[in-house]
C-alpha cells in the first residue's frame, strides 16, 4: 500500500510526542530507515496505490520522494549527536515534529488530489512550526511568526487558486472527479480564462512556500532561526514539495496549451528570486540567512528553468535533486560550525580548514557544488537550463539569468572564502564528531555520483516527468 | 431563496465594514463570530446545494460551530489570557479604514462586474463579498498592529476564500474534501497561531508586531 | 511502465513527441583499428592522476610524497609526450569517448591544434613539478602540500583534456574542472588576506567567463540542434559574430585579455611560483586555445572577428607592458607581462583571421603560426620567469623589486637564466621571443598591401607591436638591473643563497630551450605550421617560403651569436697581458656611497609611466620638506589600473550602493511582507487582465 | 666582392666621421679643434690600457660592450653602402637588424646597471625611454617602405628592383623621412638636441654616464659599437636623399662617402647652433619623428 510511505512517519511520529524522550531519537532512526526503505519498494513497483482518487505514483513525485527520503535519513543521522550536543535532546518535539513533518511531505509528494495535496502542504507548515520554534528564543519565535502567518496566507491563496481550477471545470461543464490525472486529460476543454486565475493563485500560493521572490520573506527567517536539521529538511525538501504543486499545476496549463503564459510568470519569478536573493547575499553577515537566499536563489533557477521549458526543464529537474543533496548537506555543515562557533555571524567566524577540517571539507565542497562546478551535479543542470534558455529563444532572459547568478557568485564566493579561509582566532567549543560528518559526506557524494553516473530508473522517471510538458522541444 | 442570500450577504458586508472600524478587540471578535456563522450557513441556502446528503448538512453544521463558536471562544480564551495594554492599534486610522472599505467594496463590485461572463449566472453578488471579504481581511492583516488583529485578518481571509470554495464550485467532485480541509486549517491553524501567540506575549510582553522585527538584513 | 499511471495517461505519454536531446554525433564512429594512441594517452593521464592522488595516502612522509608524486607526474608527461608523438602522423586516431549522464557523450578527439597545445603542458608541468621538490620546503605543511599537488596533477589533467574536448558540455566539464583546480591552487596561502582576495577574484573571474562561454554554446546549439563542435560551423553567419564574441569574452577572462585581466595581476603573486608558471605559462593559453577553436570551428570569415582581436591584442599588448613597468612586486609585474604577451598572441590570431577574411594563406599562415609559436614560446620564459622569481623570492623572503639587488652574484644560476628569459621576453634575438614576434611582424607587413581598415589596423599593430618591445626590454632591464644587479639594497637580498638542484635544473632547461628555439627556429617554425595543419580554414600553406623564413632567422640569430664570440675573442686577445684591478663604482663626486642611494625601479620606470598618464593613474603621497632642517621625508608612488579602477569605483561600489538601498525590502514588517504578496497578486491580474 | 670591399671601408672609416662633427663644431666656435683622426687615436689609447672594474659589476657588465659592439657590426653586414649590394641580405633583415640593436641597447643598459651607481641607472632609463620612443618612427619609416617598395630589407630597399628615391612615385613623402630619420638618428645615437655627449654634468647626460665606469678596451668596443651605429644611420639617410644606381658599382663611393660627410657637417651644424632639449621636451621630440612618419605612411594611401 503506497500510502504507508506517509502513514508510518505520521503515526510514528504522533507516538514519538508521547513517547520518552530518549526512544524519540531511536524511532527517528528506524523510521526514516524503514521510509527509505519503502521508498525504494515504491521506486520498484511493489506498493499499489490504495486510494487511487486522491494518491498516484507520479515520476516527478516520486523523485522528490526519493530526495526527501534520502535526505531525511542522512538528516536522521546527524541529528542523533546533534540535538544531543545542543542540548535539545530532552524533548519529543523534535523527533516528533521531524517525522510528521516528513510524513506531511511523502503525502505531498504522492498527492493525486489538489485538494490532498494542498492539505498536505498546509499540514507541512504546521508541523513545521514547532521545529523553527525549537530555540524558544525571541528570534525564533518571531521567525515562527512570520512564517505561519504569511505562509498560511500564502496557501489560503493556493486553495484559492485550487477552487478557480475546479471552477474552470464547472465552466466547461465536464463531468470529471477532481485530479491531476484527470485534469491533464481535459486540460484543453478546460476555461482557460479561470484556470489562468487559479495558476495565478496557485504560483503566489504554492510560490510562498517554495521561496519564490517576492513572497520568500518568512525563509531566510525561518531557515536562520530553525535547528540546522530542520533548516535542512526546510531547504532540502520542504521546498521541492511547495515547488510539486507549482510543477504539477502547470503541467495542466501547458496541457492546456497556456504554457507560454504559466511559462513566463515562472521565468519572472525565477529571476526575480535570483536578482533578490543575490542583493541579500552580497555582504551577508549571517551564514544560515546566506544559505537561505541562496535557496531562494536555487528556487528561482528551477522556477526559471521550468518556465524556459524543453532542455532547461530537464536541467530544473536535475537542479531540483542536486540542489536538494548540497543544500542540505550545507545545512548540515553550517550546524558543525554553529555547535563548534555559537556563532551565525559570518565576520566572527574565520578559519574553518584550521579548526575543523573535516567540517570545512564538506562546508566548501558544498559551497563548490552550489556554484554549479564540477563534479557537483548542478553544473549540469545550470548548463542546460542556459543552454534551454537561449535554445527556446529566451536570450534576455538568460542574460539576465546569467548576471543574476553572478551576482549570487560574488556574494557567496568571499563569504565562504573568508569563513573557510580567513584567519581569527577561536575558541572551539564542540569539536567534530563521525555522526556530524558522515551525513553531509554522503549528501555530497550522492550529488557527485548522480553527476557521474545516473541510474537509468532514474532517468527514465525524469525523462517521463519531463516528456508531459516537454513535447514540442526537439534537438 | 434567494433574498435571504442576498441579506445574508449583506449583512457579512456590513460586518465586514464593521471590523474595519472597530476599535476594540472583544467588538472586533464578536464580529468574527457573526460573520463566520453567517459564512458558513450561506451554502446551505444556495440552490445548487439542495440535494445534498445528510452527510453533507452534518458537515455544515459542524462548520458552523467551528466557525461561529469555536474559533471565536479561542480568540476570546487567548485574550483574556494575554494582557492587552493597548487596543487594536491601528496603522491605518479607522476613519481611512472605513473608507477603504467602500473602495474595495466598489472594487469588487467592478471586478465581478469584469468577470460577468465567466461566473455561473446569478451569483455575482457571492463573488463580490468574497472578494471583499478576503480583501479586507488582508486589510486587517496589514493595517493593524497586533498580531491578534493579523490572526483576525486570516480568518477573515480564510472566510472569504470559503464562500468562494462552497459556494461558487458544484460539489460533487469535492466531496467534502474542501470542508475538511478547511475545517483542519482553521482549527490547527488557529490552535498553532494562539499558542505563538501566546508566546509571543510571554517573551514580549506584548503582542504588538513592532517587536516582532529583530529578523532583517 | 512501472509508473501506476492512469492508463490514459500512459497512452499520452505514449503519443507524445519524444524529447529528442541531439546527441552529438560522434567522430569516430569508423573502427579504430589502431588503439594503441589512445591507450597510451589515456595512460599518461592516468599517471598523472595517480601522482597527484598519492600525496594524498603518503603525506605523513614529506620527502617521500614530494619525490613519489613529482616523479609518477614527470613520467607521465613524458608518457603524454610519447604518445603525442606516436600518434603525430593521425591525431584523429587518438580519440575515444563515453556516454555520460544518459544525455552527452564525453568525446575527446584531436587534431594538430590539440597536439600544439599539448606541448607546453607536457613540457612545462614537469619541470615545474620537479621545482616544486625544493620550493616547498616546510614539513609542516606536508598535508597542505599533498593537496597542492592532487589539485596541481588534476589541473594538468583537465587543461590536456580541455584541448581534446569534442563537443560542448564535455569542454565545459573539463574547463570548469581546470578552473576550480586552479582556484585551489591559488589559495595555497591562504592564510595571507591578499591571497584569499586573489583567489576571489579569480574565482569570479572564472565563473563569469565559463558562464558567458556556456552562453556562446547555448546560441550555438540553438541554432545547430547539435553538442558536437563539428556542427558548429552549420549556424548562420549572422549569428557567428555574436557567438564568437561570447566566447572571446568568456576565453578572455581567461586568458586575461585586456580588461579582463584584473584578476591574473593578484592571482599570479599569490600562488605559489611554480603555480604562477604553470598557470601563467600553460593555463592562460587555454584561453588562446578557446578562441583559436572557437574560430575554426565556427569557420566565420567575418572580418570584424579579426579586426575585434586585433584591437584587443594591441590594447592588451600595450597597457600590459605599461602595467608592468608601473608595478614593483616583481610577480605582479610579470603577471602583467602575461597581459602583454597574450596580446601579442591575440595580435597574431587577429591578424592571421584579417588574412583568412581577405583570402590571404600567407597573412593567415604566419599570423596563426606566430600566435601559436608565441604561445610556446612564452609558456617557456615564462615559466622560466616565475620560476627564477620564485627562488628570488624564496630565498630573499620579499618580492618587492625595490629590496632586492646584486642576486646575480648570490644567485648565480638563478641570475643568468633569468636574464635569458629576460631578453626571450623582450622579443630580442638570438632568443625564442623574437622569432614567434617575427612571425606576427611578417603578418602585419602582409597586410599593409590591403587598403582602408585593414591597412590601419596592421600600421597600427606593427608600431605597437615596436613599442610593446621597446617598453618590454625597458622593463626587463629594470628587472634584471635592480633585482640582480648592482648592491644588495636590504640584508635580506645581501644573504640570499642559490636553491637547490631541482630548483635551478628546470630553470637551465627552460634558458637552454628559449636559446636552441632562437638558434633553430627553422623546426620551430614548422612545428608551428604543423600545428595549424588540420585547419582547412586558412588555405595552402606555402611551405617553401616558411622554410626560407626559417632559414633566414636561423641565419641571423647564428651570425649574430658568431659576431659576438669575434668580438668575445677579440676582447680576449686584447685584455692578454693586461692589468685588471678592482675599484668601487665610480660615485659621480659622492664619496660615501651607499647602497640605497642606487637608482631603484621605481624611478626607473616613472618617466614613461608618467609619459603615458591618461591610461595610467599614478597615486602620490608626498611628505614635503618644510622646516629648515627636516627631520624626515616620506614619498611613495603607485600605479594603478585603469581596468581596475573602473571596475572598483565604476561598476563595483556604485552596484553595491544599489544593492545596500535594496536590502531595503527585507525590513522584517509583517505587514508589509503581506502586502508584497498583494502586490504579485495584483501584478499579475493585470497582466492577465490589460 | 665589392660588398666585401665596400664593408671593409666601412668599418674602417667610422671613427673618422665623428671626428668630423667635432671638427664642425669647434670651427664654429671659433676654435682651430682636434685632429679629424681624434677617434682613432682615442681608440688606440683606449685599446693600450687594462681596465679597471668595480667590484658590485658582474658578467653583465662585460656583455654589454661586446653586445653592443657585435649589433653594430652586424648591421653593417646588411646594409647595402653606396648602394653595393650588401654581404647579405634576405627578406626581412631589417626587423631583425633593428631588433638586434634593441638587443645591444638592452645589455648596455643592463651593463649601466650593473655597476649599482644612481647616476648610470638615471641615465639608463633615459637611453632605455628615448629608445623605445625612436622605435616607434623607425617601425613607422619601415611601414611606409613596405608600402612603397613591398620589401623589408635594406639591399631591397636600395637595390632591389624598385628603389627608394626621391624622384620615384610617392617620392614626396620621403621628404618627411628624411626629417624624422634625421630626428631618429639624433636620438638613437645621443646627439644634441636630445643629448649632449660634451657636457660635464653627470645629472644631464644619458649616454655618457651610462658608460662611466668602463676603461680600456671595453670602453673602446663601446665606442666603435657607437660609431658603427651613427654610421648606419647616416648612411640609410644618405642613401634615401641621393639614391644612387646599384649599376654603379664601387664607383659609387664617392658620391655617397660625400653626401655622408655632408650629412656629418650638418650633425655638427645642428650641435653647433642647438641648445640640447629640456630632458621633458625629448619625448616630444622623438614623438614628432614618428607622427611624421606616420602621416606620411597614411598618406600613402591615397598614393599607391
Amino acid at each position: 500500500m503506497l500510502e504507508l510511505i506517509f502513514i508510518l512517519p505520521m503515526l510514528t511520529g504522533l507516538v514519538t510526542l508521547a513517547v520518552p524522550p530518549y526512544l524519540g531519537r531511536g524511532v527517528l532512526l528506524v523510521t526514516a530507515i524503514l521510509h527509505f526503505q519503502l521508498t525504494i519498494m515504491a521506486w520498484l513497483g511493489k506498493l499499489p496505490v490504495y486510494a487511487e482518487r486522491f494518491f498516484s505514483e507520479t515520476p516527478e513525485g516520486m523523485l522528490v520522494l526519493l530526495v526527501t527520503s534520502f535526505i531525511f535519513l542522512c538528516i536522521a543521522c546527524y541529528s542523533m549527536r546533534y540535538m544531543e550536543e545542543t542540548g535539545l535532546s530532552n524533548g519529543t518535539v523534535f523527533p516528533g515534529c521531524m517525522l510528521l513533518f516528513l510524513g506531511t511531505m511523502s503525502m505531498v509528494t504522492l498527492a493525486d488530489h489538489p485538494i490532498v495535496l494542498w492539505i498536505a502542504i498546509e499540514a507541512t507548515t504546521l508541523v513545521s512550526a514547532p521545529l523553527i520554534f525549537l530555540h524558544h528564543s525571541k528570534e525564533a519565535l518571531e521567525a515562527t511568526w512570520k512564517y505561519v502567518l504569511i505562509c498560511s496566507v500564502g496557501i489560503a491563496l493556493a486553495l484559492l487558486g485550487c477552487f478557480f481550477i475546479t471552477l474552470s471545470i464547472d465552466i466547461a461543464e465536464i463531468e470529471i472527479s477532481l485530479s491531476f490525472t484527470f485534469l491533464n486529460q481535459v486540460a484543453t476543454q478546460l476555461d482557460p480564462m479561470w484556470l489562468k486565475v487559479g495558476f495565478i493563485f496557485v504560483v503566489i500560493g504554492f510560490g510562498t512556500k517554495m521561496g519564490l521572490a517576492p513572497m520568500h520573506t518568512w525563509l531566510p527567517d525561518a531557515h536562520s532561526q530553525a535547528p540546522c536539521p530542520a533548516s535542512a529538511l526546510l531547504s532540502g525538501a520542504l521546498l521541492n514539495c511547495a515547488f510539486l504543486g507549482i510543477y504539477k499545476v502547470h503541467t495542466v496549463m501547458y496541457l492546456a496549451g497556456l504554457g507560454e503564459f504559466s511559462g513566463n510568470i515562472l521565468i519572472g519569478f525565477g529571476l526575480l528570486s535570483m536578482f533578490v536573493a543575490g542583493v541579500f547575499i552580497l555582504r551577508q553577515p549571517d551564514y544560515k540567512r546566506l544559505l537561505a537566499y541562496s535557496s531562494i536563489e536555487n528556487m528561482g533557477i528551477i522556477a526559471f528553468g521550468v518556465g524556459i521549458g524543453g532542455f532547461a526543464l530537464y536541467g530544473a529537474i536535475l537542479h531540483m535533486i542536486h540542489h536538494s543533496l548540497i543544500k542540505s548537506s550545507l545545512f548540515l555543515s553550517a550546524g558543525n560550525i554553529h555547535l563548534g562557533f555559537d556563532t551565525k555571524i559570518i565576520n566572527r567566524i574565520g578559519g574553518l580548514i584550521k579548526y575543523f577540517p573535516k567540517t570545512f571539507l564538506s562546508f566548501f565542497a558544498g559551497f563548490v557544488g552550489i556554484s554549479g562546478l564540477p563534479p557537483f551535479g548542478i553544473f549540469i543542470s545550470e548548463l542546460f537550463i542556459l543552454i534551454g534558455a537561449f535554445q527556446t529563444g529566451h536570450p534576455v532572459s538568460a542574460i539576465l539569468f546569467m548576471l543574476s547568478m553572478l551576482l549570487v557568485l560574488a556574494g557567496a564566493a568571499q563569504i565562504f572564502t573568508n569563513m573557510s579561509f580567513g584567519v581569527r582566532e577561536h575558541e572551539v567549543l564542540v569539536r567534530e564528531n563521525v555522526l556530524r560528518i558522515v551525513p553531509p559526506y554522503i549528501l555530497l557524494l550522492a550529488s557527485i555520483t548522480l553527476c557521474v553516473w545516473m541510474p537509468s530508473a532514474m532517468y527514465t522517471a525524469i525523462m517521463n516527468t519531463i516528456k508531459i510538458i516537454g513535447g514540442t522541444i526537439h534537438g | 431563496m434567494k433574498n435571504i442570500n442576498d441579506m445574508i450577504m449583506v449583512v457579512i458586508l456590513l460586518s465586514v465594514l464593521l471590523s474595519l472600524a472597530s476599535s476594540r478587540l472583544i467588538t472586533l471578535i464578536k464580529i468574527m463570530a457573526v460573520q463566520g456563522f453567517l459564512v458558513s450557513l450561506l451554502p446551505l441556502l444556495l440552490e445548487h446545494h439542495s440535494s445534498m446528503g445528510s452527510g453533507g448538512l452534518i458537515f455544515f453544521q459542524v462548520m458552523i460551530l467551528t466557525k461561529g463558536i469555536l474559533i471565536p471562544v479561542l480568540l476570546y480564551v487567548a485574550l483574556k489570557r494575554i494582557a492587552i495594554q493597548r487596543e487594536i492599534e491601528p496603522i491605518i486610522g479607522y476613519h481611512a479604514s472605513l473608507f477603504a472599505g467602500l473602495i474595495i467594496i466598489l472594487l469588487s463590485v467592478f471586478i465581478t462586474d469584469r468577470l460577468h461572463l465567466a461566473v455561473p449566472s446569478g451569483q455575482e453578488l457571492i463573488l463580490t463579498t468574497a472578494i471583499t471579504t478576503m480583501s479586507a481581511g488582508f486589510f486587517l492583516m496589514m493595517g493593524r498592529k497586533k498580531a491578534i488583529t493579523q490572526v483576525i485578518g486570516y480568518l477573515m481571509l480564510e472566510n472569504g476564500i470559503f464562500l468562494i470554495g462552497t459556494a461558487l464550485i458544484k460539489h460533487f467532485h469535492t466531496v467534502y474534501m474542501v470542508e475538511f480541509g478547511l475545517l483542519l486549517d482553521l482549527l490547527v491553524g488557529v490552535m498553532v497561531m494562539g499558542i505563538i501567540l501566546h508566546n509571543i506575549n510571554h517573551a514580549f510582553d506584548d503582542i504588538d508586531t513592532d517587536l516582532l522585527n529583530r529578523l532583517k538584513d | 511502465m512501472f509508473w501506476g499511471i492512469a492508463p490514459s495517461v500512459k497512452a499520452r505519454l505514449n503519443t507524445a513527441i519524444v524529447l529528442e536531446i541531439g546527441l552529438p554525433v560522434l567522430a569516430d564512429n569508423k573502427k579504430n583499428d589502431n588503439q594503441e594512441p589512445m591507450n597510451i594517452f589515456l595512460l599518461a593521464l592516468a599517471m598523472i592522476l595517480v601522482g597527484g592522488a598519492l600525496p594524498l595516502l603518503t603525506y605523513r612522509w614529506f620527502m617521500l610524497t614530494k619525490c613519489l608524486s613529482v616523479g609518477v607526474t614527470t613520467i607521465g608527461c613524458i608518457t603524454g609526450f610519447y604518445s603525442i608523438f606516436s600518434a603525430n602522423a593521425d591525431p584523429a586516431s587518438l580519440a575515444w569517448s563515453w556516454p555520460w549522464l544518459h544525455v552527452f557523450t564525453l568525446a575527446f578527439t584531436f587534431d594538430s591544434l590539440s597536439f600544439f597545445f599539448l606541448l607546453p603542458i607536457f613540457l612545462i608541468c614537469p619541470l615545474a613539478a620537479i621545482y616544486s621538490c625544493f620550493y616547498f620546503e616546510r614539513a609542516e605543511n606536508s598535508l597542505r602540500t599533498a593537496i597542492s599537488y592532487f589539485f596541481t596533477n588534476i589541473l594538468i589533467v583537465s587543461m590536456a583534456l580541455v584541448t581534446a574536448a569534442a563537443n560542448m558540455p564535455t569542454f565545459a566539464l573539463v574547463w570548469e574542472i581546470m578552473s576550480i583546480s586552479s582556484y585551489f591552487l591559488v589559495m595555497y596561502d591562504y592564510e595571507k588576506t591578499t591571497t584569499r582576495a586573489a583567489g576571489y577574484l579569480y574565482f569570479l573571474f572564472a565563473q563569469a567567463g565559463a558562464l558567458l562561454i556556456f552562453a556562446s554554446f547555448g546560441v550555438i546549439f540553438s541554432h545547430s540542434g547539435s553538442f558536437d563542435f563539428a556542427q558548429a560551423a552549420t549556424i548562420p553567419e549572422s549569428v557567428k559574430l555574436m557567438v564568437f564574441l561570447l566566447a572571446f569574452l568568456g576565453f578572455g577572462s581567461k586568458a586575461g585579455i585586456f580588461p579582463l585581466h584584473i584578476w591574473l595581476p593578484h592571482a599570479h603573486p599569490a600562488a605559489p611560483s611554480h603555480i604562477s608558471a604553470i598557470m601563467s605559462g600553460v593555463m592562460i593559453k587555454m584561453g588562446i586555445y578557446g578562441i583559436l577553436r572557437f574560430y575554426f570551428v565556427l569557420g566565420a570569415t567575418d572580418i570584424r572577428l579579426g579586426q575585434t582581436v586585433l584591437v584587443f591584442g594591441i590594447i592588451s599588448g600595450l597597457l600590459g607592458v605599461l602595467y608592468a613597468l608601473g608595478k614593483h612586486n616583481i610577480k605582479r609585474l610579470l603577471a602583467y607581462h602575461s597581459v602583454e604577451n597574450i596580446g601579442i598572441i591575440l595580435m597574431g590570431a587577429g591578424l592571421g583571421m584579417i588574412g583568412v577574411a581577405q583570402g590571404d594563406a600567407v597573412m593567415a599562415g604566419f599570423g596563426f603560426a606566430g600566435c601559436l609559436l608565441h604561445v610556446l614560446n612564452h609558456s617557456i620564459f615564462k615559466s622560466l620567469l616565475f620560476l627564477g622569481a620564485g627562488a628570488v623570492i624564496r630565498r630573499t623572503g620579499t618580492s618587492h623589486v625595490d629590496q632586492l639587488g646584486g642576486l646575480m652574484k648570490r644567485m648565480p644560476v638563478t641570475g643568468k637564466t633569468f636574464l635569458v628569459g629576460s631578453v626571450s621576453i623582450s622579443g630580442l634575438p638570438p632568443f625564442n621571443g623574437f622569432v614567434s614576434e617575427f612571425l606576427v611582424y611578417f603578418a602585419a607587413f602582409q597586410g599593409l598591401q590591403y587598403s582602408q581598415s585593414t591597412l590601419l589596423l596592421t600600421m597600427i599593430a606593427i608600431i605597437s607591436l615596436a613599442v610593446i618591445g621597446g617598453l618590454a626590454s625597458f622593463c626587463f632591464t629594470k628587472v634584471v638591473g635592480i633585482v640582480f644587479l648592482g648592491e644588495p639594497r636590504t640584508e635580506n637580498a645581501r644573504r640570499a643563497t642559490e636553491g637547490g638542484w631541482a630548483m635551478t635544473v628546470p630553470m637551465v632547461l627552460l634558458a637552454g630551450a628559449c636559446l636552441v628555439i632562437g638558434i633553430f627556429p627553422a623546426s620551430f617554425i614548422k612545428l608551428a605550421f604543423a600545428g595549424l595543419a588540420d585547419i582547412t580554414l586558412l588555405g595552402q600553406v606555402n611551405t617553401v617560403l616558411v622554410a626560407t623564413i626559417g632559414a633566414h632567422l636561423a641565419l641571423g640569430s647564428r651570425l649574430f651569436l658568431a659576431i659576438i664570440f669575434f668580438v668575445v675573442l677579440c676582447r680576449k686577445l686584447l685584455y692578454r697581458g693586461k692589468e685588471i684591478t678592482e675599484g668601487p663604482t665610480w660615485g659621480c663626486g659622492f664619496t660615501r656611497p651607499t647602497a640605497r642611494i642606487q637608482y631603484t625601479g621605481t624611478s626607473y620606470a616613472r618617466s614613461v609611466v608618467d609619459f603615458f598618464r591618461p591610461f595610467v593613474l599614478i597615486r602620490e603621497t608626498e611628505v614635503r620638506l618644510q622646516k629648515i632642517f627636516p627631520k624626515r621625508t616620506a614619498y611613495t608612488s603607485r600605479v594603478d589600473d585603469i581596468a581596475e579602477a573602473a571596475m572598483i569605483y565604476g561598476v563595483a561600489f556604485p552596484l553595491l550602493a544599489v544593492l545596500r538601498k535594496l536590502r531595503w525590502i527585507q525590513h522584517g514588517n509583517v505587514q508589509l511582507y503581506i502586502g508584497y504578496i498583494i502586490v504579485a497578486i495584483l501584478v499579475l491580474l493585470l497582466v492577465l487582465f490589460i | 666582392m665589392e660588398s666585401l670591399v665596400s664593408i671593409g671601408i666601412a668599418l674602417l672609416s667610422a671613427p673618422l666621421f665623428p671626428g668630423i662633427i667635432l671638427k664642425v663644431k669647434a670651427l664654429f666656435a671659433g676654435k682651430k679643434g682636434p685632429p679629424l683622426l681624434i677617434k682613432y687615436y682615442t681608440l688606440l689609447k683606449l685599446l693600450r690600457k687594462g681596465s679597471v672594474y668595480s667590484s658590485t659589476t658582474t658578467f653583465v657588465f662585460k656583455l654589454g660592450p661586446l653586445v653592443s659592439c657585435a649589433g653594430g657590426i652586424m648591421i653593417l653586414l646588411f646594409f647595402p653602402l653606396a648602394a653595393v649590394v650588401p654581404v647579405l641580405s634576405f627578406h626581412g633583415d631589417v626587423l631583425v637588424l633593428f631588433y638586434i640593436m634593441a638587443t645591444g641597447r638592452f645589455f648596455t643598459i643592463a651593463a649601466a646597471l650593473d655597476t649599482g651607481s644612481p647616476f648610470q641607472g638615471m641615465g639608463a632609463a633615459r637611453e632605455a625611454f628615448f629608445g623605445t620612443l625612436a622605435e616607434a618612427s623607425i617601425f613607422a619609416i619601415l611601414i611606409l617602405f613596405y608600402r612603397m617598395t613591398g620589401a623589408l630589407s635594406f639591399g631591397e630597399y636600395f637595390t632591389g628592383a624598385t628603389p627608394i628615391s626621391l624622384t620615384g612615385p610617392s617620392g614626396a613623402l620621403l621628404l618627411l623621412v628624411i626629417v624624422a630619420l634625421f630626428m631618429v638618428l639624433l636620438t638613437e645615437n645621443s646627439r644634441v638636441p636630445v643629448d649632449d655627449p660634451a657636457t660635464h654634468l653627470e645629472l644631464t647626460m644619458i649616454h655618457e654616464v651610462m658608460i662611466l665606469d668602463h676603461s680600456g678596451p671595453d670602453l673602446a668596443l663601446i665606442e666603435l659599437g657607437s660609431f658603427y651605429k651613427l654610421y648606419f644611420y647616416a648612411a640609410f639617410l644618405t642613401l634615401i636623399v641621393c639614391p644612387l644606381n646599384p649599376a654603379g658599382g664601387l664607383l659609387n663611393l664617392p658620391i655617397f662617402y660625400g653626401v655622408l660627410v655632408l650629412i656629418y657637417v650638418t650633425i655638427g651644424l645642428v650641435e653647433s647652433t642647438m641648445a640640447r632639449f629640456q630632458m621633458s621636451l625629448v619625448p616630444k621630440f622623438v614623438l614628432a619623428s614618428s607622427i611624421l612618419v606616420v602621416f606620411a605612411a597614411i598618406l600613402t594611401m591615397g598614393f599607391i
